[in-house]
């Protein structure tokens, strides 16, 4: 078979063939399969980002139809110099970290009582779970109720533990709390199930070898197990951390940016400036000064939270 | 050219015009992130041939395996199963079987399905793929486990269904990844016996891939050894442990390994000092043309003897410092005051050479020697004794590149 | 490697996806709907009005008529979503929309809304509150019919009011009789006076209104802000006027009513200030008229027919307050593709039988002036009590002569956004009234300037 | 117990405390699970009470059911029919999103590609920006091709929206998963399409139905969009639902009976595939 040693000599037939069909389809065959979700991607991003890049540059009020005017950095000058702005940002912030940060505290704890069996877990983790599946409105309205000061549960608590009745959604000093408290009750258990998937995923030998080496179990959970979750704790604070900062629904229901200015977040102004001014230039503006303000964050928290494997 | 072509010149019977089970051509690899896995590989491999890639991790025998299986495609060079070219397609069109480490098992498909798959993907109709599970599970004893999942089996169990998978179809050649290292040493030998025994029956072009040299010397018909990528040699196991083509294959093959240390050779190449000892070297082992200078030793722990005979005709005075026993043998264990091999020659050699610094004088540096003893030699630690062997057996090796210079005897003396 | 391996070995149920899937496919609703017969498509506000029109005359229109009108009820600020994105699209999905009058000014700036002068004749124009129909139209153009007109009024607790025991220790306490207040004095005399005292087992305060941010505390301070002669903006709507003295003793009366409201006030909203007088817990209020059915209602309400209802006070003995107007009006969207259709159907809607028939059917009060001596209406008592249902109607007609609208420009939902932050501020004693109110001033003409 | 040995009759110190560590420990995720579910207790609570019930100022923890609320939710106020809405735009847009999202993750985690990483990132940031801000622009997209007012307005947005976490999550589970599983497939002679969908899928299952139950949860329960896309016709359930919050007055035990209608499908749901919840997400978001 001379032919078929004649195509091994280095660098012979196959090298043409590599613009062939076959080569191609071995080669792009495996990405092709992207292509429509990609192509859905684009199109339903790049239009709305293009527009709403296009949109904070002018000025334009829908109830003036006419009169859109090029505004330039007019819309993005006029909200870095507005107090109310910078509020937000500052009640935003208050908001996501001190949520997301106490979520995965009290989720880590959680999943620390959970991790190893007792008779009925499964059972109380059913319970347990149940509060990241309630719809964000019926959260909103179910708080709104419970702490209603009237007739709520809550205040029926706290007039029977002498505290009186304490108006959680109306005082300036309270709502955000209240509000944060409500978004810990919804989201830690999705924190508790991804630590305890973390903690799960711990190999037990070097648990083991911890212990073998005298270290106590405190010990061992912050020498060895808190690095050792690292990666998923970062997954899950970005995932929380994108979500918290989107927060609408809760707010939309309870308290609406009150009492005076405590819980006007990003995305409430943006709803403000938007649906209530009908002043999309503005609020496109607002867009994207939030997109780059989450973006930045959150993207600095996983820098901290990997920090030590990024210099690896 | 590499040393590896000069033996092959001298092989017989591999370029006598018969197809080629397999060959590589020219064969290159560089991954994305720039690594160098394979340089240019040039192998032929006989039909039915067992061929056995062995080298350390990393070099590149792996990713030899896996490129002849088509699961990775080679930067340069082509590769051609029973004379066919195969650069360019895909596992599915090579027509051959793959045994993994992890045996690769579907986890979700019982025993049965899992042997049955290949020949469904064929189409075959359920009759035939009946009778030939059947076949496959009778040849393996896996007949009681047909319906288990893989979870619910042994580790040896799973590697025979592994090997069942790959063999209830006759594919044009077996591929097989290191497939008996996740199994425990008495298990190992059994399965590498019954391996070579199904080849021996089936006569299929087999690739065996492993890190374990033993396992290289065991089963194949002839042994690759590959390191960073390149070819060091290709031969029968026996001629790798008698005539490496370099101090890398020769620190590589045998168990425990060979002893390395550093060197001079006198003038007119008669004399070799060693340990501060002159060795007098007849005229039938010195290396000609090689100048006077530094040069590398290598001499196998089984060429020591405890006591003076014919051989064993060169005396070495030691002083044990561990012993162990295998029963029949010991492993002496000693220090020698000369110079170790430089690390660089011998590096991911099993670490084949442990060279320790006894104080910080080069001088003064000393290297570890084992010498396998017969058990009657009653050494102790801490006791001088003295150990003998023969210039016959003494390795020599390029300083600079650790070449072969002169391999034990008898031999055929090396082109250099 | 086997032990990775190994997670992997578990059952799996994908099939359990596709079948629901398959099953939901299967169950899919209504889509493609057959367009044969014209259908109207309406959102309504999700009061009663708006549940009377969905479940009562829309299909008695269908009936008389063959035109579907698919009505959706929606939220306050979901209308205003809603309408604000159908017509940056110029979306026709929606012909009809109930709007709070105050929207009438951008919406119909926007030029989104279509003319509705030519569904009246003279003798509707004359019929219907001239007020409300001010509202309904922008450059005197109206594109608002309006369905529902409600004026502050203030309500008190009759039977706590005409308790002698009650009566006798107010006399006592602050040596004047116990009757209706005339005056904000008076008002806020009784308000100080109840707030904390205990009625039949339970602790009364001394009114409640809406506070919460948002349009609530906008709402409520307005009544003040006009009763005092006050107003929000100079006459072309070109700066905020809030720092005037009569706004500065407006809004001080008004932060001194707010501290004998009930606890968690400060986030009431229009339900909040309902449940407090259904419960009982409150001894006046200043509400929109239309609410008082809800008081009326055995089912949810302690204190059926116990609600009497008078004027919003004056500031003087003799004086006119100005009760701020709350009016819900309907328009035809400019996008509909069935535009007269949708105009015959609003007319409908508002025609004499239908004003009445809304009112009596527990809708909004009557547009009308005429509705409000129509007997069906003026002599319908409560189930199984003499108390006459529609007893505030007297009161509404007399309101609705010095009632007053917000601010009646496009910016008007923007501006009380703004503004409720720092009257609330002031609500609640975390700023003076006039250091709150110069806030306002310069957050009005900010947001003027864009 | 039983268990203790004749060989060690008296019970060690260890064993012992052992068992109170076990016993406080489940004491206090009693406690804690209890805490969590409390509002969701209150909420069906009130959904069984009637009438002025809800608002008496000393509530009752328990009360003889009542499902008239439940009938009413379903008689009064069509919430049956938004309810199902609800459901064929979840179990839609959550097939399509775990299609695409498959058909994009797969490849992403085990073809080699130039800006692998920077397509991720790409991917991910979608998410990030907040709903509010694309609202219009999505509208007009969606009413050049004449969707709105559509039931498929709502699939195509939610499938929008969920995508970016599906191929995140999807890419974790499908490089989580050893590749020389499906090369043996290949190299038995399996293509890909046949090795994804034989091999691969099953092998991922927990992962996707993990997946699967966060993307049906997030547009079951989203709002925003809800409110604003649908037509009369297409009204989701979490839409329905503020029905009942009137500016009159807010009918507690109504809404939480629609609350309660809302909540249970997905709760189910989670409880179902409560493993492949945990093990789906070590899988996936560990990696």
């Amino acid at each position: 078979m001379p032919d078929s040693t004649a195509t091994l000599t280095r660098g012979a037939v196959h090298r043409s063939g590599r613009g062939g069909w076959s080569w191609f389809a071995r080669r792009y065959g495996a990405i092709l399969p992207m292509a429509p979700g990609m192509l859905f991607l684009v199109v339903m991003s790049i239009y709305p980002t293009i527009y709403s890049l296009v949109i904070s540059l002018f000025r334009w009020n829908l109830s003036d139809p006419t009169r859109m005017r090029f505004g330039g950095w007019h819309n993005f000058g006029l909200l870095l110099t507005d107090v109310t702005f910078w509020n937000a940002v500052g009640v935003t912030f208050k908001f996501v970290l001190i949520a997301v940060s106490l979520e995965l505290i009290l989720g880590l704890a959680i999943a620390l009582l959970f991790f190893q069996r007792f008779p009925g877990d499964r059972f109380l983790r059913a319970l347990l779970i149940l509060p990241m599946v309630v719809a964000p409105v019926v959260v909103g309205l179910l708080s709104r109720y419970m702490l209603n000061v009237q007739f709520g549960i809550i205040t029926f608590l706290t007039e029977a533990l002498g505290l009186g009745r304490i108006d959680f959604f109306g005082e300036p000093n309270l709502a955000l709390g209240t509000l944060i408290v409500i978004d810990i009750w919804q989201w830690t258990p999705f924190m508790f199930l991804i630590m305890l998937a973390a903690l799960q995923g711990v190999p037990e030998d070097i648990i083991e070898a911890a212990k073998v080496d005298g270290a106590r179990p405190v010990r061992i959970f912050f020498d060895h197990i808190l690095h050792l979750i690292r990666y998923p704790v970062a997954v899950a604070v970005a995932l929380r951390l994108i979500d918290a900062f989107r927060v609408y629904d809760i707010i939309f229901m309870t308290t609406r940016g009150g009492p005076i200015d405590v819980t006007q977040t990003l995305s409430w102004q943006i709803y403000d400036a938007g649906f209530k001014s009908l002043d999309i230039g503005y609020a496109a503006a607002y867009s994207w000064l939030m997109l780059i303000i989450v973006v930045a964050t959150v993207t600095l928290v996983l820098r901290l939270l990997l920090n030590e494997q990024a210099s690896r | 050219m590499t040393a590896y072509s000069s033996i092959k010149d001298v092989t017989p019977g591999v370029s006598d015009g018969k197809v080629a089970g397999i060959e590589f051509a020219a064969v290159n690899m560089t991954f994305a992130d720039g690594t160098t896995a394979l340089k240019s590989l040039d192998l032929t491999i006989e039909e039915g041939e067992f061929v056995v890639f062995v080298g350390p991790s990393g070099c590149g025998k792996s990713t030899a395996l896996r490129i002849l299986a088509g699961l990775e495609q080679a930067t340069g060079g082509t590769v051609a199963i029973k004379g066919r070219d195969v650069t360019d397609l895909g596992p599915q069109q090579r027509d051959i079987a793959m045994v993994f480490q992890s045996y690769a098992l579907y986890p979700h498909k019982s025993v049965y399905e899992n042997l049955a798959y290949p020949l469904r993907i064929r189409g075959l109709d359920k009759g035939t793929i009946e009778t030939a599970v059947a076949g496959v599970a009778d040849l393996l004893g896996l007949t009681a486990l047909l319906k288990r999942k893989p979870g619910a089996l042994s580790g040896g169990q799973r590697q025979r269904v592994a090997m069942g998978r790959a063999l209830v179809r006759n594919p044009e050649a077996f591929l097989m990844d290191e497939p008996l290292s996740n199994l425990d040493a008495a298990l190992r030998v059994e399965m590498r016996g019954e391996i070579k025994r199904l080849h021996r029956r089936l006569g299929v072009t087999t690739v065996y891939v492993t890190h374990d040299q033993v396992e290289a010397m065991t089963m194949g018909d002839r042994v690759a050894v590959l390191r960073g990528g390149e070819l060091q040699q290709f031969d029968a196991p026996q001629r790798l442990y008698e005539q490496p083509a370099n101090m890398f294959v020769a620190s590589f093959i045998g168990s425990p390994a060979i002893n390395l240390a550093m060197a001079a050779i006198g003038a007119e190449s008669s004399v070799m000092t060693l340990a501060g000892t002159e060795i007098g070297l007849p005229p039938s082992r010195r290396p000609e043309g090689h100048p006077a200078g530094p040069v590398m030793v290598g001499i196998r722990p089984e060429a020591f003897s405890y006591r003076r005979d014919l051989e064993h005709d060169v005396s070495l005075t030691i002083t044990p410092d561990l012993i162990e026993s295998l029963g029949a043998e010991l492993l002496v264990h000693f220090a020698l005051p000369a110079a170790p091999v430089p690390v660089a020659l011998t590096s991911s050699a099993k670490s084949a050479v442990s060279p320790i610094a006894l104080s910080g004088n080069a001088a003064e540096m000393s290297t570890r020697f084992i010498a396998k003893l017969d058990a009657r030699c009653a050494y102790a630690v801490g006791k001088p004794a003295t150990v003998w062997f023969s210039t016959d057996h003494l390795m020599l090796f390029e300083a600079a590149t650790g070449r072969t210079i002169l391999a034990s005897a008898p031999m055929i003396k090396l082109s250099v | 490697m086997p032990q990775n391996l190994k997670r992997f070995s578990f059952t799996r149920r994908t099939a359990t996806a596709m079948l629901l899937g398959a099953a939901a496919a299967t169950a899919l609703p209504g889509m493609g709907m057959a367009q044969e017969q014209v259908t109207l498509q309406a959102i309504f506000l999700p009061a009663t009005w708006g549940v009377v029109v969905r479940d009562v005359l829309a299909p008695q229109y269908e009936k008389e008529t063959g035109v579907k009108v698919d009505v959706q009820l929606v939220g306050r600020d979901a209308i205003h979503e809603k309408m604000a994105t159908l017509f940056a699209a110029q979306d026709p999905s929606f012909d009809i929309f109930n709007l709070d009058y105050s929207w009438i000014p951008e919406f119909g700036a926007g030029g989104h809304l279509l003319p509705l002068d030519d569904l009246l004749s003279e003798d509707d124009k004359a019929d219907l509150f001239k007020t409300a129909l001010e509202v309904g139209s922008w450059n005197g153009t109206l594109y608002g019919l309006p369905q529902t007109i409600h004026p502050h009024v203030l309500w008190y607790r009759a039977d706590l009011y005409a308790d002698p025991e009650v009566q006798a220790a107010y006399k006592a306490k602050t040596g004047s009789d116990l009757a209706p207040p005339t005056t904000m004095a008076e008002w806020l005399q009784q308000a100080a006076y109840f707030n904390g005292t205990q009625y039949e087992g339970q602790t009364i305060y001394g009114w409640a209104a809406q506070a919460a941010k948002g349009f609530g505390n906008v709402h409520t301070w307005l009544t003040f802000l006009y009763g005092y002669g006050g107003s929000a903006f100079n006459e072309d709507f070109s700066a905020s006027t809030l720092s005037t003295p009569e706004a500065i003793a407006a809004t001080k009366q008004w932060a001194e009513m707010m501290k004998y409201m009930p606890p968690g006030s400060s986030a009431f909203t229009y339900d909040d200030v309902t449940t407090s007088a259904q419960q009982g817990t409150v001894a006046t209020a200043l509400q929109w008229s239309w609410g008082a059915f809800a008081v009326d209602d055995p089912a949810s309400s302690k204190t059926v027919g116990d609600w009497q209802f008078v004027e919003v006070p004056a500031v003087e003995a003799g004086g006119q307050s100005h009760p701020h107007l709350a009016s819900w009006v309907i328009s035809v969207s400019k996008y509909s593709k069935h535009a007269d259709e949708a105009k015959k159907f609003t007319a409908w809607l508002e025609t004499k039988a239908n004003d009445v028939l809304q009112a009596s059917l527990g809708g909004g009060d009557p547009v009308r002036a005429s509705s409000y001596s129509d007997p069906t209406l003026t002599e319908a008592k409560l189930e199984g009590s003499d108390v006459l249902r529609f007893r505030r109607y007297d009161v509404v007609l007399k309101a609705m002569q010095n009632t007053k609208p917000r601010p009646f420009f496009p910016g008007e939902e923007a501006w009380e956004t703004v503004v409720s932050g720092p009257l609330q501020a002031i609500q609640l004693g975390e700023k003076s009234v006039e250091d709150g109110l110069a806030e306002a001033d310069a957050a009005v003409d900010r947001l003027l300037s864009r | 117990m039983i268990s203790a040995t004749p060989a060690m009759p008296r019970r060690s110190p260890l064993r012992t405390r052992a068992r109170i560590l076990t016993a406080t420990r489940a004491g206090a995720a009693l406690i804690v699970s209890l805490l969590f579910f409390a509002p969701i207790y209150w909420m069906i609570l009130t959904a069984l009470k009637s009438g002025n019930e809800a608002f008496k100022a000393t509530p009752s923890l328990i009360v003889w059911p009542d499902f008239e609320n439940f009938a009413l939710v379903f008689t009064q106020s069509n919430f049956g029919l938004a309810l199902s809405t609800s459901l064929f735009v979840s179990v839609t847009s959550t097939v399509l999103c775990l299609v695409l999202g498959a058909s994009i993750a797969y490849p992403l985690a085990r073809v080699k590609m130039r800006g692998q990483k920077h397509i991720a990132f790409w991917i991910l940031s979608l998410r990030i920006i907040p709903p509010i801000a694309v609202i219009i622009p999505l509208f007009l997209l969606l009413r050049s091709v004449g969707l709105t007012g559509s039931i498929w307005s709502l699939v195509i947005v939610y499938t929008y929206m969920n995508l970016p976490l599906t191929v995140w999550l999807l890419r974790g589970f499908f490089a989580d998963l050893p590749t020389e599983i499906e090369e043996a497939s290949f190299v038995d002679g399996a293509g890909r399409l046949r090795t994804f969908i034989g091999i691969t899928l099953p092998l991922t299952a927990p992962g996707l139905i993990a997946t699967a139950l966060l993307c049906f949860i997030f547009a079951w329960n989203e709002f925003l969009f809800a409110n604003i896309l649908t037509g009369a016709a297409t009204r989701t359930a979490p839409v329905g639902l503020t029905e009942y919050v009137t500016p009159v007055s807010v009918e507690w035990n109504k809404i939480m009976a629609a609350g309660t209608l809302v909540v249970l499908p997905v709760w189910i749901g989670a409880l179902a595939a409560q493993r492949y919840l945990v093990r789906g997400l070590t899988l996936g978001a560990v990696k």
